[in-house]
């Protein structure tokens, strides 16, 4: 099956009126390109004056036949032409090398639409093609292996790459204040939370993405008055080893 | 056509079992019986020719399956094929986390330009981020941050680690 | 285990392509290369008897697919999945997309000269395309292209074998 191709049918010709369906048409190009094709005109030598008058009678009453977005479009390459038309009508310089052709930016852009508006076609061939075959139907499902034990594939040079490749964040006014007061109460609530997941959890690593030493205090006291309430306990195998904090068995608030 | 033929590729095209008077109907000139002799001797060509599949029959009808035998196969298979490497989009989160951690989904939001809700569940539950706080103000958003395995599987100690080159815009926060 | 057989049952038990690679990682013993020769010695078993379904390459690896001349006969069946067609402008943009990737939403707006916002939101959501990258510049705009799903989609074996421009008839037309 082929793609549904404008023909010359869709074009009626009516007191002297193109009546076009705009709706079978993907854009102002798609249109343009039918104009000049269904009259055999040399796309090199475009009639701007005839195909602009053309394209303005197809377009005409846009605004109520398509949505606003589709209507915009179409009269953009409406302005388009009609500027066109004016630069062909001003004398041109002798020098014609210098001087290119106002319709040479249009005209390349038309070749280029049509090109993949053919591959277009080439591929929608391909897909019934493909169509015919048809893939194992069941497949019997097997239990998903987890995620977490996967092992990842992935660089430090990798993740570089792609942090380079962000865009900078937009200037404004910062999401936090810089200075934020940190309180221990608020310390206690993340430890708690933190211990809800995970039986044990080392004191540096809660510590650590934050530098002000402020933290690191407000953390310690969070742990140590968790500690006498029984919700948390501290443990360090050797001196100045890591510090584990462990989920409190002995639960007196619960 | 030959009708084993035809109904061979029902049987493997069909996404669930099927009674042989279904089959049938794949062409107006087939029985069911025809359709359970064609099966016969489908199951005797598998058998004869040592296919990894064979057609079973079902409570509710015939399927092709693959033989048990191979299980074991398909499970390493599956093991060892799907290695969890991180789409685009997900890189791109882990790397702003990474960067700009503590940070919150609305942020990340504002940096990527879509919904990111979906990424950062997937990579929660690869142990990759965490939440590590709650921001100030309204909601008090939660906050998240790179864990332990994020930097054990670069090999590196500690954030300050991460390479920070001149033309990375996203950062740097951290460097307050 | 014979090898060829191992190489059946993954293939059979698999709903997309796979490269040689994934394959040969079911068994620990099997290379890409003894994979390939396997699935030379299965295509040629299908063929000599007439199996209605045979391997074909697609998508950068391979799947068993049913031959073409069953397409008729399944599609009365309910249980047999359709894929649905895609429209012209879903073609155009994908297109674009696959002949110029990596491509930004602006690029293919000026070539086909209407918004195709709705059009990549699709694409990506039925997985044929995909964000690869982001261009440099203002904004840093997101770069799509194809997926592996795209190439099955059309029956391609790579993004090499898509037709060159110069093979396609349009070309000739716009020498003339």
């Amino acid at each position: 099956m082929r793609l549904p191709t404008p023909t010359s049918a869709q074009v009626v010709r009516s007191d002297d009126q193109f009546v076009v369906d705009l709706e079978r048409f993907q854009g102002p190009l798609d249109l343009l390109l039918h104009l000049i094709r269904s009259q055999d005109i040399d796309i090199f030598d475009v009639p701007i004056a005839d195909i602009t008058a053309q394209f303005v009678a197809a377009i005409e009453g846009v605004e109520a036949r398509l949505s606003l977005e589709r209507a915009g479009e179409f009269l953009e390459m409406a302005a388009t032409l009609v500027r066109i038309k004016a630069q062909m009508l001003l004398p041109r310089h002798e020098d014609l090398l210098q001087d290119e052709d106002p319709r040479s930016d249009l005209v390349r852009r038309l070749l280029e639409y049509e090109l993949f508006r053919e591959i277009a076609v080439a591929l929608s061939s391909a897909e019934a093609e493909r169509a015919l075959h048809r893939g194992k139907g069941y497949v019997e499902p097997r239990p998903p292996p987890d995620v977490a034990e996967l092992p990842l594939e992935l660089t430090l040079e990798q993740l570089l790459e792609i942090a380079v490749s962000l865009p900078a964040p937009p200037e404004k006014r910062p999401h936090r204040a810089p200075v934020r007061p940190i309180t221990v109460d608020e310390k206690i609530e993340l430890w708690v939370e933190s211990l809800k997941r995970k039986a044990r959890v080392p004191f540096d690593w809660f510590v650590q993405r934050w530098k002000t030493r402020m933290h690191a205090v407000m953390s310690f006291l969070a742990c140590l008055e968790l500690a006498k309430r029984g919700r948390a306990r501290l443990r360090q195998e050797r001196p100045f080893g890591t510090l584990w904090v462990y989920r409190g068995e002995d639960d007196k608030d619960s | 056509m030959k009708t084993t033929r035809i109904v061979e590729a029902v049987l493997f095209a069909s996404e669930s079992p099927l009674t042989s008077a279904d089959i049938a109907k794949a062409s107006g000139e087939l029985s069911a019986k025809d359709v359970e002799a064609a099966i016969d001797e489908l199951r005797h060509e598998y058998e004869r020719d040592e296919r990894s599949f064979q057609i079973y029959p079902l409570a509710d009808g015939f399927q092709i399956l693959t033989r048990p035998e191979f299980g074991p196969y398909l499970e390493q298979f599956d093991s060892v094929t799907r290695t969890s490497r991180l789409s685009r989009a997900a890189l791109e989160t882990l790397a702003i986390i990474a960067y700009r951690q503590p940070v919150s989904r609305l942020e990340v939001e504002e940096l990527r330009g879509v919904n990111v809700a979906g990424v950062l569940r997937n990579l929660q539950e690869r142990g990759l981020i965490e939440v590590v706080d709650r921001a100030e103000g309204l909601g008090r958003p939660l906050l998240y941050g790179t864990t332990s395995k994020f930097l054990d599987h670069f090999g590196i100690r500690s954030l300050e680690d991460l390479p920070r080159p001149d033309e990375l815009q996203i950062s740097l926060r951290a460097q307050e």
